[in-house]
């Protein structure tokens, strides 16, 4: 199955992967009038350390401890994509006590929030992947 | 995508072709007694190694399956039955199995491999799990059964009679200040008029927080004007009131009973081992030939502390459900990865904890938050995160992992959860998906 | 007007070629009349004839046949070659009188043979000896031009349509064992008998059809191996790339085609290792000479003949078989008009040289 | 502090309707133009700092930015523009040497520009080259004086070495230091892919790119860097840099700053220690010293591999090939006044030397004149911006182009001229790590095989039209060539007509 895949080499640390994250988040055509003046809050999240930084989103795992763990059913598996019904989940955050990369997020509304790569907005390649400048962030097959 | 993950050792698919049919050479009966977590996880294993067995599951419950933590949030008005469901309307046609719900199992014919029900009906199974959970205990107070409105909060059943009894005039006491309790108290507080919480203990959330995280939170409920006596020692009940050892009477409407629960195990009695909770192996076997036991009635070990011990927690019972499941039709899978932890929140105050709280402790604390580390012998044993709670999972690894800490920037992982802390290969693997 | 020479100028033409490989010898009369039937190929503005095995009772000496624009030229020319060479025959070209065919220069020919001393002074051997006079007649000596310079051959040309050109030259009255002809298009109108064609140096004779696209690179190329092409024309460069690949580099006439006309690397690497290898070879060390563009040639040779096209065949060219005799033109009607009856017609693929020797080697 | 005389030549306009602060522009911004204002949110730059790299422009999400002339200027007056008024204010400054990068980018007239190519029209027929092969394959090298047979008749293969590449077109000279370790890869790889050469220059070899040998030419400069047996060996030819068009006439000089880790080591130069080339080889002071060298390194590399002399395209330029011709080198590579560097003081990049067409033009005459075209192939470089530069160099007698400039751009480099600093915000003209992962070879060596790709299938057009369906009869076919607006001496250095003759 093809997934998100991160090679730290190439990360620029630039942040864009987030900013395009947070455009698709919304249904707006124009991203300065999408996230002009607010504070993102992506689904794709940048770890900087000195000279070294790397994108962390959900891996979509073929075992995902979330999907076990969650005690509404709101996170579900579909064609090898973990999808979240926002309306389900009732946040009671066991996801974030379980996700072994931290790719899980308080979204502010209660609900959590991750990476679906992109199958409800642009289909095909995922806005992170499309935005990033270096190729740090591919979407590919991989054994 | 093995990774951290793998909770699960080994090959966790067998060969179907063997598994579906059984010694006899008719398909294979599964037959499970539970609907909660526990119950699905094993509908769910058995089905990824068997498509054909035939699966009963029985509950004395009347419902589809419903996720139980979830009551609480029903009382507040979060959820609505509807949506309380823990799988959809389909799962048990699309998992191709027979539920027998409101139905009571009086006994395990062991010997014959037949359910006993309490109708007398008997059902034969190839493979059993034993799903049964827990229920509140209810301590012998002099004069409880003069309490006009008693409540316990476990079921959906418990949450439809306390609802019921709610409206705004009631003055309400709880006597436990556990998970259990404190859920139900946010439950209902906004629908009553005074919730009063009593603890025997000095603390509440005695069983996961430490003193600090205790107090933090207490003010925080006390903030919402939640009343707490901790601390105190029920002498008896008079009616609507509770006479303390101290000679102190709290005047209630209403009683609520969340002390603490006991597993379910009375099924098993002299057919296999029983500790505190019947005692699973790491495949959900019992010590019965064919029987596997799953979810809040079992004991099992503690990865953190490496005891045997019970972990009443959802995502276990589902783990251990699934593994029994897929164990029972053919497949090897063992979840050796069980640890006590908690994710909870009231009112906004997010909590979460895993492991034991043994060795030395890292402590970050400052506006509202709390978080606290607990390593010994280069592992991390447990936390506790008060708060801020992000990237919580990363911690909860380092301990089912049992992670060697001397491997990871342990002083940067402290500051701040995250993959970063890990060496660049392991973040290869992680991220790239690559052994480099 | 500048005149061909000053101005390079590309024309299309017809071309036909008779070789008869026993060796028998026959009228120009045929190849007057297959030249003919093309006659809508050509617009009156060049045409001629190479013929071979014509002057038998001088076939050891040189036959230089030469345009005089006036006597003064002839003089000056005739004491250069009295310097340079023996000659053992000189006489006017017997042409007869047409009204197509005007303002004709003094055509005279000699036969003649290098002066041993002089030759032995210049330190070349005998044809590099005849070239250089050639080239040396046609480049400095004003008003005259050496056309022909072969062996038991000679060529025949002029400003008119090529069946006039023949009736003017008496063509019938010559016997040879190959004739070629040529009938030409040219776009301007210099109208200069020198222009006309075939083209010829030493017994090799060239008539082309068509309009190279390489011309530069292999003009530019061959004049550094000591030719000038003084007329810009294919003909002429492509003259001398067969002269310089035959005579200076000792390549066959198979190995110059596939210079000329190299193959496609794509058929290259297709090849068996070691015909790889000499194609490669071919093209790296002769790559000036590759001809690209479009042409069908006819190159006449002492004892042979080769028909060529492009690689790409742009322009057509057929070949015909009856007996002995082999007939090529650039129109299949060229060569039924003469033998209706003939045993194989086939059109030769592009960059497939079509050689034919006699059947006794040299005649 | 003294009175700042220079007043920033560009601003940067930032479109706060656009701006989301998003920080790209800060975080990508080595010359820290851009700055977040965190407490009122606001980005806010520093134009002086700004060197027009428009990375930040090309990395902004929502366009919010765009350079513009500052548009600051002096009293008008021809004499003394404002350019020149800064460069003697900057000097009068610092008292040094004014230092530019890349190519010459004043007014000089481009001759390519002022040459139009032939087509075909109805006296013979252009190739299309979707239907026709169309053949771009060329070989570098001497070739054989004469034909030899074996007792069979048959051809003795007797080349000389030599090269073949796909097209005519080889990435020339820049060195593992003056650029990074991943532009020099994007090189390689690329060349690797499209069957051509790329060109180590003087900065010796990297061990990785050892396995890229065969599509490797590797130079020998007056600094020898880096030059050892197994470095001779391990490229397909080996190239005496005499001189660079950019800065004829005076050596290199790589500031200890580049000279880090790797750098170091493969140039064999202490790290910090700044790597200087001589101007002149000082064992070649005159022309049969120039043999000497080619035969020394051919007798170090067993006679197998193509020896290349380049030099910069100077005013007796033919003279000079002619003698390079006659020193026993295969080819001859010729740089015109436009090629670009990554350091030259301004005054000799922008005065000294010649144009490379009309160079090129010079050297393939005379070369023929002397009967010797046959025994040297001949590159150009020095500011081949298009395929239609390349189809005009070869028909001007070019048996291939070099790029560099053009192979640069597109690797992202926007010719804001300022290697010499050595903070190349595209990773390319810089050692900083964090500035050279910018450009990561996978998307880098890919632009290479694109730019090279399109300019085949450009050059294929071009020569269809001619009629030419193979490269070798474009060489030296100048009557494919018109010149326009150009003077008879020009056209006669060219050796073309005019339009319209």
């Amino acid at each position: 199955m093809k997934r998100v895949y991160v090679n730290e080499k190439w990360c620029l640390g630039c942040h864009l992967c987030e900013y395009y994250c947070a455009f698709a988040g919304t249904n707006e055509k124009d991203m300065a009038r999408a996230l002009r003046d607010i504070k993102i809050n992506p689904k794709i999240s940048i770890e900087e350390n000195g000279g070294v930084s790397f994108a962390v989103s959900c891996r979509h795992c073929e075992e995902p401890l979330c999907v076990k763990s969650c005690i509404t059913g709101a996170l579900t598996v579909s064609d090898g994509v973990i999808k979240i019904d926002r309306n389900q989940c009732i946040g009671c955050y066991t996801c974030i006590l379980i996700c072994p990369y931290g790719a899980i997020s308080t979204s502010g509304d209660g609900a959590v929030q991750k990476c679906e790569l992109c199958v409800k907005t642009a289909a095909g390649t995922p806005a992170c992947v499309k935005g990033c400048p270096n190729g740090a962030i591919v979407f590919e097959e991989r054994g | 995508m093995k990774g951290l993950n793998g909770a699960f050792s080994n090959n966790n698919k067998a060969n179907p072709a063997e598994s579906v049919i059984a010694s006899g050479g008719s398909p294979v009966k599964y037959v499970i007694i539970g609907n909660s977590a526990a119950a699905i996880g094993a509908v769910e294993g058995i089905r990824q190694i068997d498509r054909q067995g035939e699966i009963t599951v029985i509950t004395n419950e009347p419902h589809h399956t419903y996720s139980r933590p979830l009551i609480s949030y029903l009382l507040l008005g979060k959820v609505t039955e509807e949506n309380m469901r823990y799988r959809g309307d389909g799962f048990y046609t699309e998992n191709n199995c027979t539920l027998m719900s409101g139905a009571a199992v009086a006994e395990i014919d062991a010997g014959k491999k037949q359910v006993v029900l309490a109708d007398g009906a008997r059902v034969p199974y190839d493979k059993l799990l034993v799903a049964t959970g827990s229920s509140a205990f209810v301590p012998t107070f002099e004069g409880l059964d003069t309490v006009e409105s008693r409540h316990t909060f476990m079921s959906l059943d418990d949450a439809r009679g306390l609802s019921k009894a709610l409206d705004k005039s009631k003055r309400v006491l709880i006597i436990g200040a556990g998970l259990i309790g404190l859920k139900c108290a946010e439950g209902i507080l906004e629908r009553v008029s005074h919730v009063t919480v009593l603890d025997l203990a000095p603390r509440i959330l005695s069983s996961i927080l430490d003193e600090d995280g205790a107090r933090l939170v207490q003010s925080h409920l006390e903030g919402k004007s939640m009343e707490f006596k901790l601390s105190c020692n029920i002498k008896c009940f008079e009616k609507n009131t509770a006479v303390l050892e101290d000679g102190e009477r709290i005047a209630f409407d209403l009683l609520v009973l969340a002390v603490g629960v006991r597993p379910n195990t009375a099924l098993l009695k002299g057919i296999a081992e029983i500790g505190r909770g019947v005692v699973i192996n790491e495949k959900s076997e019992t010590t019965a030939a064919d029987i596997y036991a799953a979810g809040d009635c079992t004991q099992t070990l503690d990865a953190s502390s490496g005891q045997s011990r019970i972990m009443a927690l959802l995502p276990n019972a589902y783990m251990q459900g699934e593994c029994a499941g897929i164990n029972m039709a053919g497949g090897g899978k063992g979840f050796n990865k069980a640890i006590p932890m908690n994710a909870i929140g009231f009112f906004g105050l997010h909590i979460i904890t895993a492991g034991n709280y043994n060795g030395d402790v890292h402590t970050v604390k400052g506006d509202g938050n709390c978080k606290r580390l607990y390593y010994s012998d280069n592992r991390l044993n447990g936390y506790i995160l008060i708060g801020n709670v992000e990237k919580a999972g990363i911690y909860t690894s380092l301990i089912r992992e049992r992670t060697p800490l001397d491997t990871v920037d342990f002083a940067l992982i402290c500051e701040k959860p995250g993959l970063m802390a890990f060496t660049q290969e392991d973040r290869m693997l992680k991220l790239g998906g690559v052994a480099r | 007007m500048l005149k061909e020479g000053q101005v390079r100028i590309p024309s299309g033409c017809a071309i036909t070629g008779i070789f008869d490989k026993s060796g028998k010898r026959m009228s120009g009369g045929a190849v007057i009349k297959s030249i003919s039937i093309m006659h809508d190929r050509s617009n009156g503005l060049g045409g001629g004839f190479a013929a071979y095995g014509i002057y038998p009772e001088y076939k050891d000496y040189y036959a230089f046949h030469l345009f005089y624009d006036n006597t003064a030229a002839k003089k000056e020319c005739e004491e250069f070659l009295e310097r340079h060479f023996d000659i053992i025959n000189l006489s006017k070209i017997p042409t007869r009188k047409t009204k197509e065919i005007t303002d004709e220069p003094l055509i005279w020919r000699y036969f003649v043979t290098p002066l041993p001393t002089k030759l032995a002074e210049s330190q070349l051997d005998e044809r590099e000896f005849v070239v250089r006079c050639v080239f040396r007649i046609n480049r400095w000596i004003n008003g005259a031009y050496v056309f022909s310079s072969g062996k038991n051959m000679g060529v025949f040309k002029a400003v008119g349509f090529p069946e006039d050109v023949g009736r003017f030259y008496r063509l019938e009255e010559y016997e040879g064992y190959c004739f070629t002809a040529h009938g030409r298009y040219p776009t301007n109108t210099p109208g200069w008998w020198g222009g006309a064609h075939p083209f010829a140096l030493l017994d090799y004779s060239v008539v082309h059809n068509g309009e190279i696209s390489s011309y530069d690179t292999n003009r530019r190329a061959i004049e550094m191996y000591g030719y000038k092409c003084t007329l810009q024309t294919d003909t002429e460069v492509i003259t001398y790339i067969i002269d310089y690949l035959h005579r200076k580099k000792g390549l066959s006439f198979p190995e110059i085609a596939s210079v000329i006309a190299a193959p496609f690397w794509q058929t290259i690497e297709r090849m068996p290792p070691e015909k790889k290898e000499v194609h490669e070879y071919l093209r790296n060390v002769f790559a000036s000479q590759l001809i690209t563009g479009p042409f069908s040639i006819l190159v006449g040779f002492d004892g042979g003949l080769m028909a060529l096209n492009d690689r790409l065949k742009l322009r057509s060219m057929v070949v015909g078989e009856k007996n002995d005799i082999v007939y090529i033109a650039s129109e299949e009607a060229a060569i039924r008009v003469i033998e209706p009856n003939l045993d194989t017609v086939w059109a030769p693929k592009g960059g497939e040289p079509v050689i034919i020797r006699l059947d006794g080697g040299e005649a | 502090m003294a009175i700042n005389f220079l007043y920033p030549d560009y601003e940067v306009a930032r479109n706060y309707d656009r701006c989301i602060a998003c920080r790209a522009c800060e975080r990508q911004c080595a010359n820290e133009v851009h700055e977040y204002l965190s407490d009122s949110g606001k980005m806010v730059c520093d134009d002086a700092k700004c060197v027009n790299c428009h990375r930040c422009v090309s990395l902004c999400p929502t366009r919010a930015l765009k350079i513009v002339k500052s548009g600051n200027t002096y009293k008008e007056n021809t004499n003394w523009s404002g350019k020149t008024i800064n460069e003697l204010y900057r000097q009068a400054d610092s008292g040094g040497v004014l230092l530019s990068s890349m190519g010459n980018p004043e007014e000089f007239p481009v001759y390519f520009d002022k040459i139009l190519l032939n087509a075909s029209q109805v006296t013979n027929p252009s190739i299309d080259p979707l239907r026709e092969p169309m053949e771009t394959k060329i070989f570098l090298g001497a070739k054989p004086q004469d034909i030899e047979r074996g007792r069979g008749g048959e051809i003795k293969n007797n080349l000389p070495p030599h090269l073949a590449l796909s097209m005519p077109v080889m990435f020339s000279a820049m060195s593992y230091g003056s650029i990074s370790y991943n532009a020099h890869e994007s090189l390689a790889r690329a060349a690797e892919e499209l069957g051509i050469l790329y060109n180590t220059g003087e900065g010796g070899l990297h061990e990785d790119f050892y396995r890229y040998g065969k599509n490797t030419i590797v130079q020998v400069a007056s600094g020898r860097f880096g030059v050892h047996p197994d470095y001779l060996n391990s490229g397909a030819a080996i190239e005496i840099k005499i001189g660079q068009g950019a800065k004829p006439g005076i050596g290199g000089h790589l500031p200890g700053a580049k000279i880090v880790g790797d750098v170091s080591r493969t140039r064999m130069v202490p790290e910090g220690s700044d790597a200087i080339s001589p101007a002149p080889h000082h064992d070649i002071y005159s022309i049969e010293d120039l043999r000497q060298l080619v035969y020394s390194l051919k007798e170090a590399t067993d006679y197998k591999k193509p020896v290349i002399v380049k030099i910069a395209a100077v005013h007796n330029v033919a003279a000079i090939a002619s003698g390079i011709a006659r020193s026993g080198a295969d080819i001859i590579a010729i740089d015109g006044f436009r090629g670009g560097t990554g350091a030259a003081p301004t005054r000799i990049r922008d005065h000294v030397g010649i144009p490379i067409e009309l160079a090129l033009a010079a050297t393939d005459q005379r070369l023929r004149d002397e009967g010797i075209r046959d025994r040297v192939s001949i590159i150009v470089g020095g500011s081949i911006r298009s395929s239609a530069d390349i189809v005009k160099a070869v028909a001007l007698g070019a048996d291939c182009v070099y790029i560099a400039t053009a192979a640069l751009l597109a690797l992202g480099c926007h010719l804001c001229r300022s290697c010499h600093s050595g903070k190349c915000n595209w990773g390319i003209a810089t050692q900083v790590p964090e500035l050279v992962k910018r450009l990561n070879p996978e998307i880098g060596y890919r632009r290479l095989v694109n730019l090279m790709t399109a300019w085949q299938h450009e050059i294929k057009e071009m020569m269809g039209g001619m009629g030419i369906n193979s490269i070798e009869s474009l060489k030296g076919n100048r009557l494919m060539l018109r010149g326009v607006g150009l003077n008879e001496k020009e056209l006669d250095i060219l050796g073309i007509k005019h339009a319209g003759e």
